[in-house]
């Protein structure tokens, strides 16, 4: 099959195309233009699916990938060729990211139709959602870190826009700063990163930069002291701590959710966050050679622990997704860290899918009752069957129980992270990354689940209290505060069921388990295990590039079509298989342990009460959690507003105050002062103190004094004397 | 003998004019019966007459130059030139003061009288050839000068300003006549010519007298241009002055002094001198401070009148720098700078002049709001005042050009660089000015009086000149550049 | 027997105490001597030089010339004396210190 | 085809006497007439790029005319790829500009006809050739901006028109001083004052003598060139006039100020400081990129404390100025590509912030936003001006160097340019980037989003005229951020001549 503009293009450029459109004339076009926005997602979706058809059941060939450029500008002049090439790179990794982000997407428009409806910002709202896509789809497809970095600059601007979409509300305005500062912290190390790699091996595309590090070009090159490989590579992961919202850059995710909830879900799922860990992914051949896996593994399971640790306490509906999120990245995290890459990229699809339905369905609650703190909430199962139903899935997916794909991913990382931590024999303090990322899954199971019964289950307490419509993220009062039943409709529910059936494990692994062989695809058992793999850098040793337009030169035919051995994709540091194997083994059961204990846990203290809750039992830490550790305030109170804004203030005084008025205005006021200081001295002194006395001595002093006065004619002969005397003097040496 | 002398006579024609002027003039100012009559018979007889002179002065310009009798006066281009600035400038002044409130209506032919003198004594200054002819040409520079700056009898400022300006002259004289004394006993003559030659050979006690008398010679000069240390009485005779007077001493006795400065220079300074060094090392540092000195005073002034007067010893300052390189290239900038620099200065104290008689006084505060009430002439005066700051595309920008030209030239980096911090200080001085005409709201909305028709005509016609030879100088620079002097 | 040093001794102390006086008195009158011994001392150069060193008239000519201008001189200066003299009732030169800075 | 040039220049002048000549009282007439003038200025300059070669380096266009036979001083005006780009940019603005300055009621007359006349001294200095002819531009276009500052200015103008005539005149009469130095190195030949003539280094043996001290010729007038220039820029220690200037200044003068006039400072160093002096650039290369980090993080702190919009964006000018001079002292393809290309794109960005905010002004009659007492300025603009709101993205988000608007192709450039030699300021001048991004979205946030002030209520959207005017430079900024090789392509023989040269050294 062909790879052309005619037939890649697509994916990328109709939602820009929707954005256009609904970007100018939106107002005019009927619904404001949202079925356009889901029209051109979907156009995508089934290009991407073509792709994904072609990939991974077509060629089911594990070093197969699409690689073709084209020149955005020729600064070449004579000898002298300096150009940057744009291009792009699509291996089964992007194929099924395409999918993904694609398809999550197409649903979360299709819901958002419903969502937004009567909503003032709907129009608004349909321009950037697009654009949002389109910017993801071109991170995928795009084939070298520069594109990508304009795509994830592009991201963040969606983002900026969704979060601050209702710009009445200055909380919106805070959170848009704030999310978009705090990436573009990250975002100018990646940029940083990515020249250093630019200026030294000549190119930011990923094969080159796979080339290069095969070819050893980064051997002994360094930058301000640091080898280069780690400090590109830091640079880099900044970048992706930044979009992937890991501590300690993770403060801005929280606070997204002031934008609508299918735009949280869009960003929370698909598009924003994932960005992060995919750059990570395709960097990991970077971070190795740069020796910083053990780094990122560390910050993840910082964030993956920490996060469900606040998570706790939360009792806003979003603001437990939110954090769950940033958890489930440490995990993703921790999966780039440990090794396992493909496990890693696995959750990361799976987490797209359960979260987007996860956020997705806390829409539809919030959308029929208007309010989205738990408390107030409760016994909304038999209003809301069938979000009740996607979105105990989902939990289910998240907690980790098994059959669910969250198991699946979640428990191979952890797995690894297992082998990682205790086996491998490296840096023993590392084992902090298995035990808190198991701690991290039990808390996880406990307050997914705590969510769902303060929400699902026990009596609903909705008529305790009067509409709080004004704390609704999304704002709009003309709906009634009646429950009223929910029924199946393509446009609210449908998308959730859709996405929950993805929630099965049995789709990405090879067995419902995820361990053991159950051949469900048949010969394309583990599919996904074998089709992803980290790169192998020499593979990309002087690999032909291809411009736009050219038919594919790598005939698929001669790649080997991959197998799935038992022991394959465990890319660990030693592939020591018995070891990883029965690390593995153990940290299935333990992940499963864990998991039903936090959900039992969740269970006596929610649905029995025979446990008083969390909150009670440590209340100090509770207020810790609340406060989400103090990071909001550490940033804006003290590092911003003291020392930022002071430093600002200082040096703005100084640069009016200080230096223009001394340095600059000084020399014509040293004139005026040389000026007004003569004039003073005889006006003053001379005439004051030159008062005619008696005596020789007083007699002398005059006479000294009114030589210098000014406007005496005999001070002027003195001077004409005394002056004709040194010229005298000086032209007689 | 006698017919040799009347056959140098021809060559003398503008002198001998000026000297039947300014007698008949005498005689016309006995006739007048009424004392508060206008002169302007007077004056419009002596503006024709001194046209006359300006023609005769045109037709000399040609000539060849050569010495008249017997060596006592040179005519050559060169001074010729200097006499022509001269003449406009004294026309000009002559012209103001005949509108101008500042000098007592009886006094107005005076004016022109003493005026014509003036002009006698600096041209005979300008081609004088020997240490006589110098001397005399001072003295009559001087003499007529000390009345003009005490028209103003009933005032106390005015003169006393006469007053500083004898005895500040009486002294400067003296001291320069003691100078050229000893210069006669070591060259044995006073004729320029046989020093020039006796110069390079100079040596031993010979030569530390001239150095020490040369010096002292210098200062006969130096006050006349008011450079520094000799400045000192040029502000309070400028400010004691009335206003067409002072413009009156800003350009005919500079000009004078200037021109004799040069030729006094190129005396002692023929190649092979063992002065040259000292010399130009006295007249670097010379031209610097007078450069600083006034500049730097003319920031504080409040009067108009006087901030103009400390200005002018500014240009002096960059005038004397076409001195030190020595060459024909310098007397031409010198020439062209003079050349602009009158006409600059006439409008200049035009302005003020009618300013300051509509108000009583020139302060800045009387420029306020100019452009509201004569658009016209406030823009002529800024454009003068931006082109006396040597902004292009204004005239005084190439004179500043050229004298950096010529000093550069000769490699005085130091010096060019003085010079450039002056032109910017001098810029602020004149911008205050032109912001207090155009920024700053009128209090009135009353015309201004001195503005009649014919006085703004005058002024645009000496507009003219600042603006085209800003933008056209090569004809002017050529003419100045075929301004050789003419020594032996 | 006098020589040419001794003149120009003589016109030296002259010149130097015409300056004195010049600085010194405060009388404007007497200013105006200190000028006149100044050119005085200048006259006595011209003649004593042209008497022993160049042996032309040149000297004397200047000497005669001097002295007629410094009579006009000091004639204008006079008048001008009186004037202030008029206006201020004093010839003490401290008095005149109106134009100044 | 050479007249087109002599048209641009001459055009604007021939505008500005007809003004004169038109009665006061006929205000609409002069609007048009000037209108009429820089639009046809605007298509011809566009006829220009048209015509243009962009495969050589030479200058094109030219024309020679004698003029001062005795100094060799000619007539002597043609562009390259460097300048092709400032004409457009000049056109355009001085086109804008007077479709904004139609609500100018004060002495319209004269301050249509000065406009005209700074436009046409802009138009010299990037067309001159000659030195002469060059620095008589460079100082006749203070005259026009002295006036339009200090009669059409804010209530501290004249303070502000001083400021800025001084602070340029001092850095150009050094300028002056290197350029009649330049006269005589060259031994006063015919091609003397010709700038092209002077240009490949031939300074670098010569000695001179300041003071007593000997000096290398071409590092001596290297620095009296770079005081001219960077005054210009300008660069930090010499930065302070502009924010005085910006803020006094009428809203279009400093659309010119911030997109044209700062252009002629590093336009300077391309065309003049390095090619003359490629050694002494070189040499100091570390140097001028050391100022321009100082501008760069310098500017963008202090545009961060900045209370008065106005002010904000000047400062906020200097630090991207700072991006340019990184650019320039990399001294390499991409960097000083990089730079030109950042010189075109503030030039259009910055513009529409300071259009923006004088559409603003306009409505509001102050700039603060925080008002002295601490109460808010402005607040929820983006409820009742959604136009202006989504004007005001565009150019913010180009200016802080979004991908996908022009800003971040020249500013992405300018980091591989100096990474290359200078890697410790690359790194500490992304920062430059993050505090750029903050200020602006700070001021954003504070100024659009919320409850809408009471103040703010009665303010109208842009009209008609607004938009259209605001029209092209959105156009520039959008198109030439996705596609820049329109303008790359132009520039890069001409700056790949420079940086040839520069490699040499």
């Amino acid at each position: 099959m062909e790879y052309t503009v005619g037939n890649i293009a697509p994916i990328f450029l109709s939602p820009v195309i929707a954005f256009v459109i609904n970007a100018f004339f939106g107002r005019k076009l009927p619904r404001q233009g949202d079925w356009l926005a889901t029209l051109s997602i979907f156009i995508s979706f089934i290009f991407s699916a073509r792709i994904f058809g072609d990939f991974v059941f077509g060629t089911f060939a594990t070093d197969f990938f699409i690689h073709k450029t084209f020149t955005w500008f020729d600064l070449s002049h004579g000898a002298n060729i300096w150009k940057v090439d744009m291009g792009i790179y699509i291996d089964n990794m992007a194929a099924i990211m395409l999918l993904m982000v694609s398809g999550v997407a197409f649903l979360i428009h299709l819901f958002s139709t419903w969502y937004m409806d009567h909503d003032e910002k709907h129009g608004r709202f349909f321009v950037f959602l697009p654009l949002f896509t389109s910017a993801m789809l071109g991170l995928v497809l795009s084939d070298n870190l520069f594109s990508l970095f304009i795509f994830w600059e592009i991201m963040g601007f969606c983002s900026y826009s969704l979060i601050g979409i209702y710009n009445k509300k200055e909380a919106a305005g805070d959170a848009s700063l704030k999310a978009f500062m705090t990436t573009r912290v990250g975002d100018v190390f990646l940029l940083l990163g990515m020249v250093a790699i630019w200026m030294v091996i000549g190119s930011v595309a990923y094969v080159d930069i796979y080339a290069a590090i095969a070819e050893g070009k980064f051997a002994g090159q360094t930058v301000i002291g640091i080898s280069l490989a780690t400090f590109a590579g830091l640079c880099i992961f900044l970048g992706g701590m930044g979009k992937s919202a890991q501590f300690p850059l993770h403060v801005w995710l929280p606070d997204a959710m002031m934008g609508p909830t299918p735009g949280s879900a869009l960003i929370h799922a698909a598009t924003m966050v994932a960005a992060g860990v995919y750059l990570s992914l395709r960097m990991y051949p970077l971070m190795v050679l740069g020796d910083l896996t053990w780094f990122i593994a560390v910050i993840g399971a910082i964030t993956a622990f920490g996060a469900a640790t606040i998570a706790l306490v939360q009792t806003d509906i979003k603001a437990v997704l939110a954090f769950s999120t940033i958890s489930q990245l440490g995990y993703m995290m921790i999966g780039v860290g440990v090794g396992s890459y493909n496990a890693a990229f696995m959750h990361l699809i799976t987490h797209a899918i359960f979260k987007a339905c996860l956020f997705l369905s806390a829409g539809s609650v919030i959308h029929s009752v208007h309010e989205q703190e738990m408390p107030k909430l409760g016994g909304l199962r038999k209003y809301l069957p069938y979000t009740h139903f996607a979105m105990m899935c989902c939990t289910l997916a998240i907690a980790g129980i098994p059959f669910f794909s969250g198991f699946v991913s979640k428990d191979r990382i952890l797995g690894d992270a297992l082998y990682f931590g205790f086996i491998a024999g490296q840096n023993p303090l590392l084992a902090i990354v298995p035990i808190l990322g198991f701690a991290g899954a039990g808390l996880t199971a406990f307050y997914m689940f705590r969510m769902m019964f303060l929400t699902f289950y026990g009596e609903n307490r909705m008529g305790h209290h009067d509409s709080h419509g004004d704390e609704h993220a999304h704002g709009d009062h003309h709906h009634g505060h009646d429950i009223h039943h929910e029924h199946l409709d393509a446009r609210s529910n449908v998308p959730l069921l859709i996405l929950s059936v993805f929630t099965l494990g049995v789709w990405f692994a090879g067995s419902l388990t995820g361990q053991g062989i159950v051949k469900v695809f048949g010969e394309k058992t583990e599919w996904f295990k074998i089709l992803v793999e980290a790169p192998k850098v020499e593979r990309f040793v002087k690999h032909p590039r291809e411009a736009f337009g050219s038919t594919d030169s790598r005939v698929k035919a001669e790649l080997p079509k991959a197998k799935y051995d038992h022991q394959s994709g465990y890319a660990g540091p030693n592939p020591d298989d018995h070891k990883i194997h029965s690390a593995h083994v153990v940290g299935a059961w333990m992940s499963i342990v864990i998991a039903f204990l936090g959900v039992f846990i969740a269970f006596l203290m929610y649905i029995k009460k025979s446990i008083k809750p969390l909150a009670s039992m440590f209340p100090g830490y509770t207020e810790t959690l609340k406060n989400k550790y103090y990071f909001d305030n550490l940033y804006v109170d003290v590092i911003i507003k003291k020392g930022l804004l002071g430093l600002n203030r200082f040096l703005s005084w100084f640069d009016m105050g200080i230096f223009d008025r001394f340095a600059v205005d000084g020399w014509a006021a040293v004139n005026r002062v040389l000026f007004k200081a003569s004039k003073w001295f005889d006006n003053v002194v001379v005439d004051a103190i030159g008062v005619d006395g008696t005596g020789v001595a007083v007699n002398l002093f005059n006479l000294v004094l009114r030589i210098v006065q000014s406007g005496k004619i005999q001070f002027y002969f003195i001077m004409l004397i005394v002056v004709l005397a040194s010229y005298i003097w000086t032209v007689n040496i | 003998m006698i017919d040799q002398l009347f056959g140098f006579l021809g060559y003398y024609i503008p002198e001998v004019i000026c000297i039947v002027l300014m007698t008949t003039l005498l005689v016309a100012e006995s006739s007048v019966k009424d004392e508060h009559a206008p002169r302007t018979k007077i004056h419009v007889y002596t503006q024709i007459v001194l046209g006359i002179v300006l023609i005769s002065l045109f037709q000399n310009l040609g000539e060849k130059p050569l010495h008249i009798f017997h060596n006592a006066v040179t005519i050559d281009p060169f001074s010729t030139l200097m006499k022509i600035i001269m003449v406009v400038g004294t026309m000009g002044t002559v012209f103001l003061s005949h509108s101008s409130k500042d000098i007592y209506t009886n006094l107005k032919s005076e004016f022109s009288i003493m005026a014509v003198g003036v002009l006698i004594g600096g041209m005979l200054l300008a081609s004088a050839n020997n240490m006589l002819t110098f001397y005399l040409g001072l003295e009559t520079l001087s003499i007529l000068s000390y009345v003009m700056s005490s028209f103003k009898r009933d005032e106390s400022t005015s003169t006393e300003a006469g007053m500083k300006y004898v005895l500040y002259g009486g002294l400067s004289a003296g001291v320069s006549l003691f100078g050229i004394s000893h210069l006669y006993g070591v060259f044995g003559s006073i004729q320029f010519g046989e020093i020039a030659r006796q110069v390079p050979g100079l040596e031993g006690i010979n030569l530390a007298i001239v150095l020490v008398s040369s010096v002292l010679f210098f200062v006969g000069v130096g006050y006349k241009i008011s450079v520094f240390p000799f400045h000192m009485w040029t502000p309070d005779v400028y400010q004691g002055a009335p206003i067409p007077v002072t413009s009156f001493f800003a350009i005919v006795p500079k000009m004078a002094g200037l021109a004799t400065l040069v030729r006094v220079s190129f005396v002692f300074l023929s190649e092979g001198s063992p002065l040259t060094v000292s010399w130009v090392g006295l007249i670097l540092v010379i031209a610097a401070m007078t450069m600083t000195v006034g500049n730097v005073t003319a920031i504080g002034q409040t009067s108009v009148k006087r901030m103009l007067a400390f200005s002018s010893i500014g240009h002096v300052g960059m005038m004397i720098l076409g001195i030190v390189v020595m060459n024909e290239s310098g007397v031409q900038a010198i020439l062209f700078y003079g050349i602009v620099y009158m006409f600059m200065t006439l409008i200049a104290f035009y302005i003020t002049s009618h300013l300051s008689d509509m108000y009583g006084t020139d302060s800045y505060d009387v420029f306020r709001g100019l452009v509201y009430k004569h658009p016209l002439m406030a823009i002529i005066m800024a454009s003068v005042l931006f082109s006396l700051a040597g902004i292009p595309p204004f005239s005084g920008f190439v004179a500043k050009f050229n004298m950096f030209a010529v000093v550069i030239e000769k490699k005085h980096y130091g010096i060019a660089i003085v010079a450039a911090f002056n032109s910017v200080i001098a810029l602020y001085y004149y911008m205050k000015l032109a912001k207090t005409m155009i920024f700053g709201q009128a209090d009135g909305e009353e015309k201004v009086l001195g503005f009649t028709p014919l006085n703004q005509a005058v002024i645009i016609a000496l507009f003219i000149p600042v603006l085209f030879l800003g933008v056209f100088w090569d004809s002017a620079m050529a003419l100045a550049g075929n301004a050789s002097l003419f020594i032996k | 027997m006098m020589s040419l040093v001794s003149y120009l001794i003589i016109s030296l102390i002259l010149f130097i105490v015409g300056l004195v006086v010049m600085i010194a008195r405060k009388n404007i009158i007497a200013i105006l001597l200190g000028i006149e011994l100044i050119l005085n001392a200048a006259a006595l150069n011209f003649v004593a030089y042209s008497r022993y060193v160049t042996n032309n008239l040149d000297g004397h000519v200047f000497s005669l010339f001097i002295i007629v201008i410094a009579a006009a001189e000091s004639a204008i200066g006079l008048a001008i004396v009186i004037r202030f003299f008029q206006i201020k009732e004093t010839i003490h030169v401290d008095e005149a210190t109106q134009l100044r800075n | 085809m050479n007249g087109i040039l002599n048209w641009i220049l001459w055009l604007p002048i021939i505008g500005m006497v007809g003004i004169i000549l038109t009665p006061k009282a006929k205000e609409n007439v002069i609007r048009m007439m000037t209108l009429v003038t820089t639009s046809i200025t605007l298509i011809l300059s566009i006829l220009l790029y048209l015509k243009f070669d962009t495969s050589t380096a030479d200058m094109q266009f030219v024309t020679k005319l004698p003029w001062i036979s005795q100094f060799h001083i000619n007539y002597f005006i043609g562009i390259d790829g460097i300048t092709m780009l400032m004409t457009f940019l000049n056109a355009l603005l001085f086109f804008i500009c007077t479709l904004s300055s139609w609500t100018v009621t004060k002495n319209i007359k004269a301050y249509f006809a000065l406009l005209l006349m700074l436009q046409s001294t802009v138009f010299g200095v990037f067309f001159s050739l000659d030195f002469f002819l060059f620095y008589v531009y460079w100082e006749v276009m203070l005259l026009p901006m002295f006036f339009l500052i200090g009669i059409w200015g804010g209530e501290n103008r004249e303070y502000a028109a001083i400021k800025f005539f001084l602070y340029t005149f001092f850095g150009s009469i050094f300028m002056l001083v290197g350029i009649i130095a330049l006269y005589y190195a060259s031994g006063k030949g015919v091609d003397s004052f010709n700038i092209l003539a002077h240009q490949g280094g031939k300074f670098t043996e010569l000695q001179v003598n300041v003071f007593g001290k000997s000096f290398s010729f071409e590092h001596l007038f290297f620095w009296f060139m770079f005081l001219g220039f960077a005054i210009k820029v300008p660069v930090f220690p010499f930065h302070t006039w502009l924010p005085h200037a910006h803020v006094q200044a009428p809203t279009a003068v400093s659309v010119i100020l911030a997109g044209v006039l700062l252009k002629m400072g590093t336009y300077g160093f391309l065309r003049i400081a390095f090619p003359i002096f490629p050694q002494a650039a070189v040499e100091y290369s570390t140097i001028i990129a050391v100022l321009g980090l100082i501008s760069v993080i310098y500017g963008a702190f202090c545009a961060m404390a900045q209370d008065d919009v106005k002010k904000l964006i000047a400062y906020s000018s200097v630090s991207h100025m700072g991006f340019v001079m990184l650019g320039l002292s990399a001294m390499t393809t991409q960097g000083m590509n990089g730079a030109v290309l950042q010189m075109f794109n503030h030039g259009t960005s910055t513009a529409m912030m300071f259009l923006l905010i004088g559409i603003l002004y306009e409505r509001s009659h102050h700039r603060w936003i925080v008002k002295p007492d601490g109460s808010k300025g402005y607040g929820g603009l983006s409820t009742k001006l959604p136009k202006y709101t989504t004007v005001f993205i565009i150019g913010m988000f180009a200016s802080l160097g979004l991908p996908g608007l022009s800003g971040f192709i020249s500013e992405a450039l300018i980091f591989l340019g100096i990474y290359e030699k200078f890697t410790t300021i690359t790194v500490i001048a992304v920062v430059g980037l993050l505090i750029g991004a903050a200020y602006l979205l700070w001021m954003f946030k504070r100024m659009f989003f919320g409850e809408v002030n009471p103040e703010t209520e009665d303010y109208e959207d842009m009209n008609a005229r607004e938009v259209f005017y605001m029209i092209p430079l959105c156009i520039c900024v959008i198109v030439f951020g996705i596609f820049p090789s329109p303008l790359l392509n132009v520039m890069k023989a001409s700056v790949g001549q420079l940086v040839d040269l520069l490699s040499k050294y």
